[in-house]
């Protein structure tokens, strides 16, 4: 299990292989599923030219843990990856990602999903996007699950 | 107050919006021993209740505002988080 | 959107780099939700030492557009990519690939899964395992959803 | 069969496992025009209907056996598919 917090830019499919090549479960894991988040350039109709990142460093890495961990209970897996930016933040920018690892597809999708719904509702991140009339910080994330 | 009541002191965290709204990003506070999270909201902002829109963590784990604080705790209040 | 059938080994990463780097949709996604399934040393408690993979050309490209066609009908997909390997395929390989690009990430995920659900139980391959005890037919996939 | 009765040529391919018991991956078939895809199985194994665990397609759609052949279509049998 591997967390990472940044406060440069990262490229997530760099970080997944890289990972992968240090698991050597080469022919355990049937399948991987990967999340990544980058940075749009609108947020509800308006036009964003950039964005401040802010967490709570300790709690961030210790609650991102904490969910990997569980996951991990939860389901099978061979490995788990999360990194997430923080500082200031330019578009198309990769936010964050979460690459998981199991011997079956089911456990891969669903606890990707599943880091990824609690890392919204509950890591501790804050997002304060620029817009041409200044500053505001986001309010809430978009509701996860929807089937 | 008595002379005799006791005294802890605990860190207080400010983040986001809240962090601006109060002006600074963390203060250490002395308080009476057996205040809970939400005594500790009443004394930032008198006479109101913490509200539902904030949430608050004691040593970095979320709780409820019936939480007793301890000597040495640091406790943290954040609007809702927007990560990911 | 993008479909291929390779009979050569292939990079799913560098897939998705390349497939992303000719979108120029760049800051109108913000999600990406990748599959990758390789294959296993081992099937039903037996060691596998190679597999044969078998399709039905024509066939199998036209349905798997058909898969990523109705997906796109589904969610509101920016980007999407689709690998298959045939032919001999040997421990650790990629053997699939399925990536989506949207706006949010309930899309990216639950079309990421739909196409590989709809991939494992109707598009036209078939896998052929060579065990120490000779070769077989593998006879069915698993099942997809668990939830 | 009738003097005057009609005939259509049908390519049928084998896949997998059906394909190692016909001994062979592809053929064209003549059939009496009217002839669906549950005839043309019982062409093929005489007197028995097409089984559940069989997938059949008509110019690469899945078809169900009471689908009529035309002249010039392309027909295929094969097992569970085993992909992803």
């Amino acid at each position: 299990m591997k967390i990472r917090i940044t406060e440069s830019p990262f490229d997530p499919l760099a970080e997944v292989r890289d990972y992968q090549d240090e698991m050597r479960q080469q022919g355990k894991y049937g399948a991987s599923a990967i999340f990544i988040g980058s940075m749009r350039d609108e947020n509800e109709g308006e036009a964003i030219l950039s964005m401040e990142l802010e967490h709570y460093p300790g709690m961030t890495e210790q609650h991102l843990e904490k969910i990997a961990q569980e996951a991990g209970r939860r389901w099978p897996l061979l490995g788990t990856l999360i990194v997430h930016r923080t500082g200031t933040v330019n578009i198309a920018d990769p936010i964050v990602l979460v690459a998981v690892w199991s011997a079956h597809r089911a456990a891969a999708f669903e606890s990707c999903r599943y880091i990824m719904e609690d890392l919204k509702s509950s890591a501790p991140f804050w997002k304060k996007e620029t817009t041409e009339g200044g500053q505001r910080w986001v309010e809430k994330n978009t509701p996860g699950y929807t089937d | 107050m008595y002379l005799n009541e006791k005294y802890m002191k605990v860190k207080v965290k400010y983040f986001a919006g809240l962090r601006e709204r109060f002006g600074r990003d963390e203060e250490v506070l002395e308080l009476a021993e057996g205040t809970d999270v939400g005594g500790l909201w009443q004394r930032l902002i008198t006479g109101h209740t913490l509200p539902d829109g904030i949430m608050s963590t004691v040593n970095m784990e979320y709780v409820q505002d019936d939480v007793i604080l301890h000597e040495g705790d640091e406790v943290a209040f954040f609007p809702p988080v927007t990560g990911g």
